[in-house]
């Protein structure tokens, strides 16, 4: 569904990524990996048309979308959680949700219900602006944002960061679900132990490149692991 | 001052304040949504006054003059967003020497094309008259305006609470990147809103032109009104540039009545006095962490 | 929230030493070889450079957008012209009242408007500018109110036996003190104390939670930014030999402000460039054509479109960028 | 050496520099005094004894250090031989002791403060226009001995030239007998007068103003629309109701009462001459700017041909612009030779609708010696 | 003396309570953890302590002086320093700078030196703090902290963020830190809680809901229904 041949990014003169290649089949979670610096979220951004690739292919079902606009990328039907949650922080939560929301993919309400099903506090929270949230609020708010567009394919950066160990919980299975009724994931994650758990497919990047990649379920896997991650 | 003089002065307020509305509200909407410090704003309410006079000299209808000298502007508008403010976002001291740039260029163009002599408007026919309002003249066009001031303001409201495009607006502020990742064309938001700014500032200007002129100078005057106006009622809320308006409106109206020796300040006086006790406008929340 | 200037300013303006000295030679052969018409622009170009200046320390590098610097340019000018006509004459002695009752009005102005930021700080000063310009339009018998000003006001007397009527040693005084105030507020900027207005103006919070008393630190720097500004405001009575108070108007606090970002705010040098174009410009447009404010306008506009940083800022960026390659 | 002339046609021209506002709300007058000047030069074929006319035009912005900015350049750099134009008085204050440090004959086409040609006065300054005060004045006696109006409220822009005038009115009128019973000061620039003329006071017989520009219009237009026209006469200086505000003030000014020391509308051969030129030339009708312009060009014309050329001892040069006599558009003109401030005979205008269009009909003329504004001093 | 009090602190936006009488007090050279869920009033309860927002009722005692009405940088001189949840840096200047503004400047040159060796930042100095990657940014934002020699320090969920590898070094590096600082930590991390802390605190709805060592908290049934989960 998603591929990436061979990308090369730049910021400014700086040579980020030298070449990545990476695949996320249809109906899969394929995590990335990698030490803080090494390029995992330039990455997302040159996927999703924030920092250009200025060489390479990135095909989104069938469509090469290399130089195409941020938001003729996300109406493809790619979303973003991103890192640090960029929540818009003068809107209130509900319209945070709404915003990106489109009506030929499904009803308003319910798609809201749902939402509010998966993080209640975001219904308590409803008409409190963005930047009064807590920290873990907020990455739920960008978790539940990104869902409301009815994505193909989900770019999450660190979508687990700031929250407590029952909430991930909640997110592990909802990602789960997720795949299993189609959704593809490209998903970003520190959490080590969760991401293999979740992840049908690893790669790992060292230094704009990708050091190692694998199927979860490999034994070199742990090794490779402990060498780029150093655990 | 007896009842009636009350009355009539009280309408003066009124009918002055929502003029201030018509003129500032399109700053505010650029100013408060985008972020943009636009000090071509009072140029756009001028080119309004010029544009419309030149329309009812042509074809000596105020409707028409209205929408087309708006219309007009609201493409000036597009053109000014589309291909300079557009690199300038967040950027505010850029955008001052932009904007005042095309301050200039504004206020010299309407110079060559109608030369320096200040002129008025005609009121359209049918409201130049007065009212009796207890004994005292009251002209009916201000009651008109009254009335235009309260309808766009409702309108407004409509289109910005009921309508996405207000928070679209101040998402992208927030940050452009992330609502184009939401899928939104923001650049096509962010420009109908600077044309919608210019285009209620030209309909003031024609508004306004039968009371304010047109001339050389009447841009910076009326951007320090409408500057106080947005800055009284808050940043980027309409509520706070109605009634910012409203209130600027009565305190220039009484000053004139009370303070007459100092009604050049009286507008300054009650900014600062406001700013002093509220730092953020009236109706602007102080930044809470 | 509008945080004015958000973007990389350089802090310090590494001009290499020997751009320096041709700079120093040249303000001071200039003089002899311009027409006297040439060096009377010149002389206003330094003024104005170090009132820009002195602006910039706080648009550039405390991130106030300030609008009634003009007030305590046109208050010491006021002051100074004021003393002169009643008699007063030694220039060192009158510039301790023209500057004290600037930084005493900044003192007290501070107090109330620093808890404004953004576009509020500007609105308030813009206020009490307008405030301080009403009262010398109208306070005719002190300050000849609008019509008249203060006319008829003498050249400085500086104690040596040298004539300020002379347009060169007029100048020469400016220079001197021009460049003593440029050696100031450099090393203020330079200082501990520059650092954490920078500091302030990139995160208030930060900086308070880093033990700085951020109100503080802008209220200094306002007073700072003022003392400058009225030594320069009384270069320009002395250089006009008289004051109204236009020179108090908005728009000389925004002709300012102008200068300041077209140079290249937050580098020092840079409102000194901006001072120098926009005064060059427009003395030389004006000449050809009526429709001056056209040029200006569209000069302002490719300003922003092609020297992002200002003028100085762009040059400055260019020629990191340049030793970068170098190395 | 005059002789010299004729073999020697190419000799230095004579170089006159105008120093009026092209910007900002006073442009128009600016642009009005300009048009003035270069009609009468048209007319003389820009030349003044055989000398080539070079007209140096600088935009005084109405900002007092920029006209001297402007005014070092025509002086130091351009050597020019007389200033003229300013059409503010803070402008001329400002020029003032720079123009007699250098000794530059300054012919004032506007700036009406009255100190200029009194306390502050000086040999390099002459004033072709007015002193505030000057035409107002013998219209006090006119309101209260001819009109038979007893009681009046003064409205003028706070600003020195609108407490100027008022007091010229005053005065003169209070001399009479009158009584002043309201004096209401609105700041220059006011768009919205409807809170002042709400406070005007019912007893008044009627109402003298002095606005002009911007404000006039719509002063004239508000005065109408609060019922006011129709309950007290409004007179006013001749500014409110100038040619050049006429146009844009609709049907509102009719009837009003004005003093002036000109009016297009006059009756004598120069002035329909000079109409007829003018509106030939710029399809337009002339104003008290642009008369003043056309007067202040001919001032120095004659004063250069006088001398046949030979401007290059300033002391003659102004003696001879002292002694200047002509008749102009607006009737007799000559300086004042103490103060060489201008003498002129005063017109009360009424305005009026003839053919369609607005004009200022004279209805009593005041003649320079019967104005006893001069004896005040 | 304690080295902080907090006595019965009360903080609530519109309706919504946020800290509801909070108390508890931190010994000298403590190192206290405080958990709990998403919302609970964590990050509020350090704004209260650093000064940034005025409790409702309450107060706050800092190394015995009442400080409730102080103001940040006053409480800061009194020798507590912090970190934020959300990065807030001087993002428009070099690393350098960013260090040098946490040391007053006054600290000789030296100094700073072997402070950027020590964290690997010496190279990178002059790198302006927005260009890092988020996880870059973070250390930063823990080095200001540490940098000012605090006595003490409460940090904001220190390495959320960072992976693995940064994770272990900073956590061995406030271990580390000198006896005599006392540490609170927010942290939803809890093996980094578990390596730290000395005692916890578990914060719910804005109301201490228990306090005790790591083991205790771990076994207590309340906490891992609310907070914990099955997981631990
Ligand atoms: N705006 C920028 N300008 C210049 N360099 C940048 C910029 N953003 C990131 N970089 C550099 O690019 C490299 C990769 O950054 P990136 O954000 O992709 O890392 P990451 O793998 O996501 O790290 P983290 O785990 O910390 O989020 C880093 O070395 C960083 O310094
Ligand atoms: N200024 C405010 N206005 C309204 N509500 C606020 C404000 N600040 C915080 N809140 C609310 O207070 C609650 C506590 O927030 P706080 O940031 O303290 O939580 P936290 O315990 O740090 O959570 P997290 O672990 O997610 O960071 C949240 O529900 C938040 O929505
Ligand atoms: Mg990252
Ligand atoms: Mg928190």
């Amino acid at each position: 569904m998603l591929q990436l041949t061979d990308v090369h990014t730049y910021y400014g003169d700086s040579h980020i990524l030298q070449g990545v290649t990476l695949e996320v089949p249809q109906g899969s979670v394929i995590a990335l990996l990698g030490r803080n610096g090494m390029g995992k979220t330039t990455t997302i951004h040159s996927i999703i048309g924030f920092t250009p690739p200025v060489k390479g292919q990135i095909v989104f079902e069938g469509k090469n979308i290399v130089g195409f606009q941020p938001y003729q990328i996300a109406q493809l039907g790619i979303a973003l959680v991103p890192q640090g949650r960029r929540i818009f922080p003068s809107l209130t939560v509900k319209e945070n949700l709404t915003i990106g929301w489109q009506k030929k993919k499904g009803q308003l309400d319910n798609d809201l219900k749902h939402i509010y099903s998966l993080f209640p506090v975001l219904k308590k929270r409803e008409k409190h602006s963005g930047k009064h949230l807590s920290g873990g609020e907020q990455q739920m708010l960008a978790i539940g944002r990104a869902l409301m567009t009815h994505p193909k394919l989900i770019l999450m950066d660190e979508p687990l960061e700031g929250l407590a160990p029952t909430i991930i919980q909640d997110i592990y299975k909802k990602i789960i679900e997720l795949k299993s009724s189609g959704y593809s994931i490209l998903l970003v994650e520190q959490n080590i132990h969760l991401a293999l758990k979740i992840a049908d497919y690893v790669y790992i990047m060292n230094k704009g490149k990708i050091a190692y990649h694998g199927d979860t379920k490999q034994e070199q896997i742990k090794e490779e692991i402990k060498k780029y991650l150093s655990i | 001052m007896d009842s009636a003089q009350i009355i009539i002065q009280a309408l003066n307020g009124l009918s002055y304040g929502l003029l201030l509305f018509l003129l500032a509200t399109g700053l505010s909407l650029i100013f408060g949504l985008m972020g943009v410090i636009n000090l071509a704003h009072g140029s756009f309410y001028m080119l309004g006054a010029y544009v419309g006079l030149a329309i009812i000299n042509l074809t000596g209808n105020f409707v028409l003059a209205l929408l087309g000298a708006a219309l007009i502007l609201a493409f000036v508008g597009i053109l000014v967003e589309r291909f300079f403010i557009q690199r300038l976002y967040k950027r505010e001291l850029d955008q001052v020497l932009l904007t005042f740039g095309f301050a200039y260029i504004f206020m010299d163009v309407a110079k060559w094309i109608w030369g320096g002599t200040p002129r008025s408007l005609p009121k359209p026919p049918f409201l130049n008259s007065s009212l009796n309002i207890l004994g005292e003249a009251f002209p009916v066009y201000r009651i008109a305006m009254i009335i235009i001031g309260l309808f766009v303001a409702l309108a407004l409201w409509l289109f910005l609470e009921r309508t996405r495009v207000g928070a679209v607006i101040r998402a992208g502020v927030d940050d452009q990147e992330m609502v184009k990742a939401m899928g939104i064309n923001i650049k096509i938001f962010f420009t109908g809103i600077f044309a919608l700014g210019a285009f209620l500032a030209a309909f003031g200007g024609v508004i306004g032109g039968p009371i304010m002129g047109a001339y050389l100078g009447l841009d910076f005057n009326i951007l320090v009104l409408a500057l106080a106006v947005v800055v009284v009622g808050g940043l980027g809320t309409l509520k706070g540039a109605f009634w910012g308006s409203i209130l600027i409106g009565f305190i220039e109206t009484f000053g004139k009545v009370f303070f007459i020796n100092f009604a050049i300040v009286t507008i300054y006086i009650a900014m600062a006095l406001i700013l002093i006790f509220k730092p953020a406008g009236l109706l602007g929340k102080e930044e809470s962490y | 929230m509008i945080s004015i200037l958000n973007k990389l300013i350089p802090a310090e303006t590494n001009l290499p030493w020997l751009a320096k000295v041709t700079m120093l030679l040249i303000l001071v052969l200039l003089p002899f070889i311009l027409s006297s018409y040439g060096l009377s622009l010149l002389t206003k170009v330094l003024i104005f450079g170090l009132f820009a200046m002195s602006l910039d320390i706080l648009v550039g590098f405390t991130g106030l957008v300030s609008f009634n610097h003009a007030s305590f340019f046109g208050v010491a000018a006021y002051t100074v012209g004021i003393l002169v006509n009643r008699g007063f004459e030694n220039f060192w002695l009158l510039l301790i009242p023209g500057i004290a009752i600037a930084l005493l009005l900044a003192g007290l102005l501070g107090l109330l408007i620093l808890r404004s930021s953004g576009a509020y700080f500007l609105m308030i000063t813009l206020a009490f500018g307008q405030m301080l310009f009403a009262l010398a339009w109208k306070w005719r018998s002190l300050t000849g109110g609008d019509d008249d000003g203060l006319p008829g006001i003498g050249r400085p007397e500086i104690g040596l036996p040298i004539s300020m009527w002379n347009e060169q040693n007029f100048y020469f005084l400016v220079l001197i003190l021009f460049i003593g105030s440029f050696l100031l507020i450099k090393k203020v900027i330079k200082s501990p104390f520059g650092k954490s207005i920078v500091g302030t103006r990139e995160n208030e919070l930060r900086m308070q939670s880093l033990g700085y008393n951020t109100w503080l630190i802008k209220y200094i720097s306002y007073i700072i930014a003022a003392g400058f500004a009225a030594l320069a405001g009384i270069l320009y009575t002395y250089f006009n030999g008289f004051i109204s108070p236009q020179e108090l108007d908005w728009s000389m606090s925004g002709y300012i402000l102008l200068m300041v970002i077209i140079g290249g705010a937050g580098t020092l040098v840079g409102p000194v460039v901006g001072a120098a174009v926009i005064i060059i410009l427009q003395n030389l447009i004006s000449t050809y054509t009526e429709l001056w404010p056209l040029f200006m306008g569209l000069i302002f506009i490719l300003c922003v479109l092609f020297a992002r940083d200002g003028i100085v800022g762009s040059l400055l960026k260019l020629y990191q960028k340049k030793v970068g390659e170098m190395k | 050496c005059s002789g010299d002339k004729t073999t020697q046609p190419e000799q230095n021209p004579i170089k006159i520099g105008l120093l009026v506002p092209y910007t900002g709300v006073f442009a128009s007058n600016g642009y009005d005094i300009t048009r003035g000047i270069e009609l009468y030069f048209d007319e003389i074929g820009w030349k003044a004894a055989g000398l080539e006319i070079k007209l140096l035009k600088e935009d005084s912005e109405m900002k007092g250090p920029v006209a001297l900015q402007k005014a070092r350049r025509l002086v130091e750099s351009e050597q020019i031989d007389i200033l003229t134009g300013i059409v503010s008085s803070s402008v001329a204050y400002a020029l003032r002791d720079y123009i007699v440090a250098n000794e530059v004959p300054l012919i004032l086409a506007n700036a009406g403060a009255a100190e200029l040609t009194k306390e502050q006065g000086s040999k390099y300054i002459f004033r072709v226009s007015f002193a505030n005060g000057q035409y107002e004045y013998p219209m006090g006696d006119y309101v209260f001995n001819e009109l038979k109006l007893g009681k009046i409220t003064v409205l003028a822009p706070d600003y020195a030239a609108g407490h100027e005038k008022a007091q010229g009115f005053m005065d003169g009128f209070k001399t009479s007998g009158g009584e002043i019973i309201q004096e209401i000061y609105p700041p220059l620039g006011t768009t919205d007068f409807g809170p002042y003329l709400a406070q005007i006071n019912k007893d008044a017989d009627a109402v003298w103003v002095h606005f002009s520009g911007t404000d006039s219009i719509s002063f004239v237009n508000q005065y109408a629309e609060y019922g006011l026209k129709d309950k007290i006469p409004l007179l006013s200086s001749g500014d409110l109701v100038d040619e050049s505000s006429l146009p844009h003030q609709g049907d509102a000014p009719i009837g009003i009462i004005s003093s002036h020391h000109y009016s297009a509308a006059l009756n004598t051969p120069e002035n329909q001459k000079y109409v007829k030129d003018y509106r030939a030339k710029y399809n337009d009708d002339p104003n008290m700017f642009s008369e003043q312009g056309y007067v202040a060009a001919r001032v120095t014309v004659e004063a250069i041909e006088a001398l046949e050329g030979d401007i290059s001892d300033t002391e003659k040069l102004l003696s001879s612009i002292k002694k200047v006599e002509f008749k102009a558009p607006r009737g007799p003109f000559s300086f004042d030779p103490k103060t060489q401030n201008v003498i002129f005979d005063t017109y009360i205008r009424k305005t009026e609708k003839i053919d369609g269009k607005l004009r200022n009909t004279v209805i009593h003329t005041i003649p320079a010696d019967k104005n006893p504004w001069y004896l005040l001093k | 003396m304690k080295a902080l009090e907090i006595k019965n602190i009360s903080k609530s936006y519109g309706g919504l309570d946020v800290l509801i009488n909070v108390y508890f007090t931190l010994e000298q050279g403590e190192r206290r953890a405080i958990i709990g869920p998403n919302g609970a009033g964590k990050t509020s309860l350090f704004n209260i302590i650093s000064g940034i927002i005025k409790p409702d009722s309450g107060e706050i005692y800092l190394l015995g002086q009442n400080v409730t009405r102080l103001s940040t940088y006053l409480r800061s001189r009194l020798g507590l320093a912090r970190t934020f949840q959300r990065n807030t840096l001087f993002n428009n200047l070099s690393i350098l700078d960013n260090v040098e503004l946490a040391l007053h400047s006054t600290k000789s040159d030296s100094n700073i030196k072997d402070i950027l060796r020590n964290w690997g930042l010496w190279d990178k100095r002059k790198v302006i703090v927005k260009e890092l990657s988020y996880g870059e940014q973070r250390q930063i934002e823990i080095l200001l902290a540490l940098v000012q020699s605090p006595k003490i320090i409460i940090l904001d969920e220190p390495t959320a963020g960072m992976s693995p590898m940064e994770t272990k070094t900073i956590t061995e590096m406030i271990k580390s830190l000198s006896r005599d600082i006392t540490v609170l930590i927010i942290e939803h991390d809890m093996d980094v809680v578990f390596n730290l802390a000395d005692g916890i605190s578990v914060l719910h709805n804005g109301q201490i809901l228990c306090e005790g060592s790591p083991d205790e908290i771990k076994s207590n049934p309340l906490v891992k229904e609310v907070y914990l989960g099955t997981d631990h």
